[in-house]
């Protein structure tokens, strides 16, 4: 149960003379929720784009299922097993939503070009497959209705929906989702949570950045919190909520602190 | 000087992201708006100053509708921002930023060294870095520069967009003293903010956005106490 | 209803395309208004200059002969091809021309690469054609019967200006510059296997080359006592001038490309004394008058305006001996002969002119002064 | 190969260079102004240059009264003339740019249109006044009068220094300099500089877009017309086709440098200005543009955005 | 106003009713359409007739290869936008091929042409594996100095006829009863509509399977391409390649048509000339392109009687057209379908996925 997903050792990642992230140690466990919060600014999207290879960390290693996949390839990295959703949703917003999720699916086929142009068995039933997993994925979002739509003229909540739905379609071993609930209602975010966890109960493992602390005390198994580039607390939610660091840098101050 | 946005709509494509939004911002004031990411905050603000066009409803400024008015007229009127991102512009020096901060004033000159000295003297980082480009500073520097260069033109209203992003602890309490400063020079300020902790202690009034729409407004400091508040965006409530 | 109205008008669309099948021109029917002569050349584009010379000799040949002979059947307006100099260009061009009934003759095309695209459809329409200023050896294969080339190919110009220059520098130690055209390139051949050993060294300025600073070391370095460059005017006159800007007195000599009143008007006092060879000659020095003439009418005569002139002329004498369709003209130039202000034009089995010889002309006070042909 | 040439005329051949790269530099500031403040490439440039050149002959023999067999001028008159011809065809290529703006893309623009569409109506305009301009002429080259006598100044290390290039390069840098100080000490010449790192943001601060646009325009077409003035002094003629040839030399020194940097467009037009006369003495003057062109892929390679990079680096992700 | 212009959108009505037919319709519509292009060269009438040209002839160029090349440019530019300004060079590659083996060698026209698309393709490869990595508009230089360096060194060895080019290329053997001769222009426009049919077929095939998902990715956002797992460097290289490929197709057919080339047939303002189809007509859209093309190769010949302000009056249209029609005249825009089985049509293989 404890097998470790991804780990992050000692991750430094500097901008010009910025330190985004300063040794930043996090564990994610198989099968569990990780809840990554912090202030805007604190340094969470960077971890994403870390483990996702957008950035080559200025030092530190991250083993991903045992191996270091530091310096890999970021199409390389998805294959392996990593997907992710956006903060600012980064749809293809001329591609339907069903394609959408269809080119997610794509990643684990072996047909390209010349099985296209030759319309070859495998690529006949590799479109097949992926048509059928899209579909499906749609419906598990609850977004099937939508699949002849173009992402773009989706509604806001539907297109968070099918940017998770894209991610799964890759069939990851770890999701990374970026602030899913942004921007939703009270009523949409306990919907999210559920799908969330239902999500975690099909089999995958769950990295999440989000400020909703309802929802994240609501659906996740542990929470890191990162201030400033630096990992100050990690544990169960209720250990973190009562860590003094915590309660100072993110909570706020108490409201005599001025 | 009164801002007022009466039934504001505003659409990204296809998207409604701001519903029909009334706000009042009074003189003296500073008001705060306060929401979860993705809320329309930030949309709030782009509209105010022009920067995204409006659907329907009026941008009151002093009793003009300025809804039509291009972007860099409003900020002769004296609606001056401090963007998201803080939009430095780093290829130019501290000191040319700040006088981005005066472009259109007529007697910039005259001004400038007064203007200059009110601002180095709010942030007397900006005046040690004068000469070095804005692309070298560091966050809490960059987000001074933006707030020091929106001052330089003089403005009725200051509008500004999550001054304590990325920001340390120690750094985001200097910047909100700053801005209760700035507030009692007579500034009328207009706050969005992500760290609703430190908003609703600064500010007069505040309002809460959720999808698109006003869900409450209050005093802030009712709003400080208000149990729903503090659960959904002071992470104190789940317990 | 909706679905009958769109098929309604795809059928309509159908039966109207199918009835336009009918109103397709028939095949070749007799002339049955004025005769046509037709000049084919670039007349737009990059290299139109060399084109309108030419359609202006046709023009003021046209115009000369309809005065004297007022009740010809000919039409007093040219037919003009534009090819563009480029064969893409001539390409879909040619067939409509072969199709024209009332075109019988057609002066050109200018340019041999367009030429070889264009010659198999007149050789199968039967269209005579004279070309005046095509100088590539190998056209007649392309034409065949219907070939007539009122100059001297490379194969003559070449040796032809070599000799020049070594006639009139002692001991020539020649360097050879050309501008990468078909034209130039092909010039410079002959030059140089006439030169043999004299031959000091070799630049190519593709056209466009506005600065030549590199070539002038190069020449400099080389202890050459004289240029030949193959091109045309407006370049050569870009670099004589550098040339002579550079402090560098040496002798300058070019081609048929570079005969042109316009390359004086362009190198100014650079062109004192540069030396040139054509099979062709201007038409100020070979009838001052008629030039006169030709100016007072509104066309400036320039590079192969001569010829075109002399082409058009031969043509119109077909016509006035009272040959009215293609096969008949074409038998009239092949065989008889034209008096024209360049030479006489006489042509051969090949379509070559016989008898002419390649001129030697020199530059001098701004006028180009001619020396005479150039003995071999 | 002839390295032995370029061994014993260096001097001379780098001389020559400065003098042609010179022209290409100030060309090659109108493409990056451009692509500073718009991220296109003016497609069009080319022509604004072209247009100048003509403009400088008309000054030349219709306001100053120079007649082509006219021997040349000297003293006062000679230099009234030099400025009055570079005055106007820097007007007129400064015009002619801002038409070009208005014509090309500012509707488009404003609606938001792809780069590819506003590309292609900046070839549109490319290509109608080239064409315009071969009516006009006759497809025929024109000649330039010789207003000053050129001289050789002095000769070192085997380079004759002759004057009108001597004046060519001391003015372009004069112009490069004035440039530089528009653009880093004048209220507009900072609001092109801010709109080029972040329009947005400039538009906050009250910047007129439009505005900053339409002068970015004027002063690529104040560097073209100064380009097309010098040019035409010392080459003394032009034709419709004169834009094609150096505005692909000059854009590809814009890019050399890193188009959207001022810098970069100064070294880039320096840089390509020897490269091509050094290479076409090494590998004769027909291989100049391939021995640029990979020169650059070369660089491209090793440094995607240019020698000097762009003005702003765009954050990805 | 909004409804009537709508009920003009002549495109949306086209494909609505379309996609509302029946299949044997479709195929009886498909048949009419592709039986109407071949039968083009008898259409020959007053109004479309081009005055000055040869109509037959200006079917095969420039209309019929600018549409060629213009729909294997939008395989580069519009499917996995890369502006390529020097698509020329492959086109010259395809006709030096060509020209080169059919007087050189025994072989004949239908040999060559694996060997011209396959140098083509060749190339593709060569330049795009290293150049791809470049962000627009420095691939847009690089690309555009390929093109120049393809011609320049054509002219400049002389072993491939230099500036002279190459003459006397030997025609296709005849097929059927289709003779190949410089005269009758037709074979060569069926040859090169049947060579267009295939690719735009081979092109919706692809465009409805995993490369063109993975090209619309890329187009739209190549970095959240390469964390949808996509290998955003090899499907740009292909995109190069089967551009080139299309290309080289052109330039093998066209060299065998028109007799003999020279490279300065093969400058930069074809290349221009063809994005400029690409765009004009609605990048991304291979009807819309086809159009582009179509209007782009024939105006400028249907206007011949314009003689010297031909190019001029072409220029300014050119301005004109992208100011009113910024998309093109036929924009890729992507209907949407609301019927959530609409993809049941996408697994005949007639569906509009792109």
């Amino acid at each position: 149960m404890s097998e470790n997903v991804l780990e992050l050792k000692n991750i430094t990642m500097k901008f010009g003379g910025v330190t985004a992230l300063n040794e930043v140690n996090l564990v994610v466990k198989k099968g569990e929720i990780l809840a990554l919060i912090g202030p805007n600014g604190a340094g969470k999207t960077t971890v994403f784009n870390v483990i996702t290879g957008v950035y080559k960390p200025t030092s530190g290693d991250v083993v991903f299922q045992g191996e270091s996949i530091v310096g890999i390839k970021r199409f390389k990295i998805t294959k392996l097993g990593i997907a992710r959703t956006f903060q600012n949703i980064r749809l293809f917003g001329e591609s339907t939503a069903l394609e959408n999720v269809v080119t997610g699916a794509d990643v684990h086929s072996k047909s390209g070009v010349v099985g296209a142009i030759f319309g070859t068995p495998r690529s006949r039933r590799e479109e097949k497959a992926n048509l059928a997993r899209a579909l499906e994925l749609l419906d598990f979002m609850g977004i099937k209705k939508r699949a002849g739509q173009l992402g773009k003229n989706l509604p806001y909540g539907d297109q968070r929906r099918l940017e998770i739905a894209r991610a799964l379609a890759t069939n990851p071993k770890l999701l990374l989702l970026d602030e899913p609930a942004a921007g939703f209602n009270p009523a949409e975010k306990v919907a999210l949570a559920e799908t969330i966890k239902k999500i975690r109960d099909a089999g995958y493992t769950v990295l999440l950045i989000e400020h909703d602390m309802s929802l994240i005390m609501g659906v996740s198994d542990r929470v890191a919190v990162l201030d400033f580039g630096t990992k100050i607390a990690d544990g169960t939610t209720t250990e973190v909520q009562n860590d003094p660091r915590v309660i100072e840098a993110y909570l706020g101050a108490p409201a005599d602190a001025s | 000087m009164r801002l007022e946005i009466k039934d504001l709509r505003v659409h990204y494509g296809k998207i409604e992201a701001i519903k029909g939004v009334s706000v009042v911002v009074n003189e003296g004031e500073i008001v705060t708006l306060i929401g979860a990411n993705g809320a329309g905050k930030t949309t709030m603000l782009k509209t105010i100053s022009g920067l995204r066009p409006v659907t329907s409803g009026q941008i009151l400024f002093n009793g003009e509708d300025i809804s039509k008015m291009p972007a860099f007229k409003r900020a002769d009127l004296g609606l001056s921002q401090a963007p998201e991102g803080r939009g430095i512009f780093v290829g130019m020096t501290v000191l040319e930023n700040l006088e981005m901060g005066k472009y259109n004033r007529k007697d910039r000159k005259k001004e400038m060294a007064e203007d200059l000295e009110k601002v180095y003297h709010l942030f007397p980082r900006l005046k040690e870095r004068a000469f070095q480009a804005g692309g070298t500073l560091s966050g809490g520097e960059q987000q001074m520069l933006a707030i020091g260069r929106a001052l330089m033109s003089r403005p009725k209203v200051l509008l500004l967009d999550e001054p304590s992003m990325g920001l340390a602890p120690l750094m985001i309490q200097n910047i909100f003293n700053i801005i209760t400063e700035i507030n009692k020079t007579g500034v009328t300020i207009l706050l969005v903010e992500q760290n609703a902790q430190q908003a609703l202690q600064r500010a007069h009034r505040a309002y809460v956005l959720e999808v698109g729409n006003v869900v409450k407004e209050a005093k802030a400091s009712d709003l400080l106490n208000d149990p729903a508040v503090r659960a959904a965006y002071l992470g104190t409530g789940a317990h | 209803m909706k679905k009958n109205r769109v098929l309604a008008v795809v059928a309509a669309v159908a039966i109207a395309t199918s009835s336009f099948v009918a109103f397709a021109p028939s095949a070749s029917a007799a002339c049955s208004s004025k005769l046509k002569i037709a000049y084919q050349g670039p007349l737009t584009g990059p290299e139109a200059a060399l084109g309108i010379n030419e359609l202006n000799g046709v023009k003021f040949a046209l115009k000369r002969f309809l005065a004297a002979n007022k009740s010809a059947n000919v039409d007093p307006v040219v037919y003009e091809v534009d090819d563009q100099g480029d064969p893409a260009v001539a390409g879909p061009i040619a067939p409509k021309v072969a199709a024209e009934e009332c075109v019988v003759a057609l002066v050109g095309p200018a340019y041999s690469g367009a030429s070889k695209v264009s010659l198999p459809v007149y050789l199968s329409a039967g269209l005579p054609i004279i070309t005046p200023s095509a100088t590539n050896p190998t056209l007649p294969d392309f034409g065949k019967s219907i070939f007539h080339r009122a100059v001297l190919t490379d194969d003559y110009q070449g040796p032809a200006l070599a000799r020049l220059v070594t006639s009139r520098v002692k001991n020539a130690k020649v360097f050879l510059v050309n501008d990468a055209s078909d034209y130039a390139v092909g010039l410079q051949k002959t030059v140089d296997i006439t030169l043999a050993g004299r031959v000091v060294g070799k630049d190519v300025t593709p056209t466009g080359t506005t600065d030549f600073t590199a070539t002038i070391a190069k020449i400099k370095k080389s202890g050459a006592t004289a240029v030949i460059y193959s091109g045309y005017f407006s370049q050569a006159a870009v670099f004589v001038k550098q040339l002579r800007d550079s402090g560098s007195k040496i002798v300058f000599a070019s081609g048929d490309g570079t005969l042109d009143n316009q390359f004086i008007k362009l190198a100014r006092k650079a062109a004192e004394g540069v030396l040139l060879s054509a099979p062709a000659i201007p038409m100020e020095t070979a009838s001052p008058k008629l030039a006169a003439e030709m100016v007072k009418a509104g066309w400036t005569p320039g590079v192969y305006t001569t010829e075109s002139y002399d082409a058009a002329n031969f043509f119109l004498e077909a016509i006035k001996a009272g040959n009215t369709d293609r096969a008949s003209i074409n038998k009239y130039v092949s065989t008889k002969s034209s008096k024209g202000l360049s030479k006489v034009l006489k042509f051969d089995a090949q379509g070559e002119v016989s008898g002419a010889d390649v001129n030697g002309f020199v530059i001098k006070n701004g006028k180009i002064v001619l020396l005479g042909a150039i003995k071999a | 190969m002839d390295f032995a040439l370029l061994r014993d005329a260096f001097w001379g051949l780098t001389f020559d260079g400065i003098a042609l790269g010179a022209i290409y530099a100030l060309i090659s500031l109108g493409y990056t102004l451009v692509y500073g403040v718009l991220r296109l490439i003016n497609f069009a440039h080319s022509e604004v240059f072209m247009i100048g050149t003509f403009a400088a002959l008309v000054a030349a023999s219709g306001i100053m009264g120079v007649k082509v067999e006219d021997d040349p001028r000297t003293g006062g008159s000679m230099i009234l003339t030099l400025l009055v011809c570079l005055l106007v065809a820097m007007l007129a290529s400064a015009i002619t740019a801002v038409l070009v703006e208005i014509v090309a893309y500012r509707r488009l623009r404003q609606r938001g249109a792809t780069k590819l569409a506003t590309l292609i109506s900046a070839i549109g305009v490319s290509i109608s006044l080239v064409e315009l301009f071969r009516i006009i002429t006759d497809s025929l080259p024109r000649e330039f009068p010789r207003i000053m006598e050129k001289t050789f100044l002095f000769s070192y290390a085997g380079a004759d220094i002759r004057n009108d290039k001597v004046i060519v390069i001391i003015a372009a840098g004069l112009m490069m300099f004035a440039l530089e100080r528009f653009i880093t000490k004048t209220r507009l010449g900072k609001g092109i500089r801010a709109v080029s790192m972040d329009e947005n943001t400039s538009t906050l601060m009250g910047v007129n877009i439009n505005r900053v646009i339409t002068v970015t325009f004027f002063a690529g077409g104040i560097m073209a017309g100064a380009a097309a003035f010098f040019y035409i002094l010392v080459y003394e003629n032009t034709s419709f086709k004169v834009g094609f040839f150096l505005g692909i030399s000059a854009f590809t020194a814009a890019v050399l440098g890193g188009i959207g940097n001022l810098k970069g467009a100064l070294f880039g037009g320096f840089a390509l200005g020897l490269m091509e006369t050094w290479t076409s003495a090494v590998f004769g003057t027909a291989w100049k543009a391939v021995i640029s062109f990979i020169i650059l892929v070369l660089v491209l390679l090793i440094k995607p955005t240019g020698l000097f990079g762009e003005s702003i680096q765009q954050a990805r992700v | 106003m909004a409804n009537l212009k709508s009920s003009l959108n002549l495109r949306d009505k086209g494909a609505e009713y379309w996609e509302r037919s029946p299949k044997w319709r479709r195929v009886a519509l498909s048949i009419f359409f592709i039986a109407i292009c071949y039968a083009l060269p008898f259409l020959n009438n007053p109004l479309i007739n081009t005055p000055g040209s040869d109509f037959q002839s200006v079917l095969f160029y420039p209309v019929g290869m600018y549409v060629l090349m213009a729909i294997g440019l939008n395989i580069v530019v519009g499917k996995s936008g890369l502006l390529d300004l020097g698509y020329v060079a492959f086109f010259a590659i395809g006709a030096y091929t060509m020209a080169i083996l059919g007087t050189k060698t025994a072989l004949n026209f239908w040999e060559i042409l694996p060997i011209g698309v396959g140098l083509a393709m060749l190339s593709g490869v060569l330049l795009g594996t290293p150049t791809l990595r470049l962000r627009g508009d420095y691939l847009a230089i690089v690309t555009l100095g390929f093109g120049e360096i393809v011609r320049i060194f054509a002219v400049n060895t002389d072993s491939i006829g230099g500036s002279r080019g190459i003459a006397g290329i030997p025609t296709p053997p005849d097929f059927f009863n289709a003779k190949f001769t410089i005269l009758d222009p037709k074979p060569y426009y069926w040859l090169l509509l049947t060579f267009t049919l295939l690719i735009i077929w081979m092109v919706r095939r692809m465009a409805a399977r995993r490369p063109g998902r993975a090209w619309d990715a890329i187009r739209q956002d190549d970095d959240v391409a390469q964390l949808m797992g996509i290998n955003t460097r090899k499907y740009k290289v292909w995109a190069f390649v089967l551009g080139a490929a299309v290309a080289g197709v052109g330039g093998v057919v066209y060299a065998s048509q028109i007799l003999s080339i020279v490279p300065d047939q093969f400058n930069l303002n074809i290349s221009i000339l063809i994005l400029a189809c690409v765009v004009f007509g609605g990048i991304g859209n291979v009807w819309g392109v086809i159009l582009g093309a179509v209007l782009l190769a024939f105006t400028p010949e249907r206007i011949r009687f314009l003689s010297q302000p031909r190019i001029l009056v072409f220029g300014i249209a050119l301005v004109v057209m992208m100011n009113l029609r910024p998309d093109g005249i036929l924009p890729k825009k992507k209907r949407e379908h609301f019927d959530p089985d609409w993809h049941t049509v996408e697994e005949s293989g007639e569906g509009e996925i792109k």
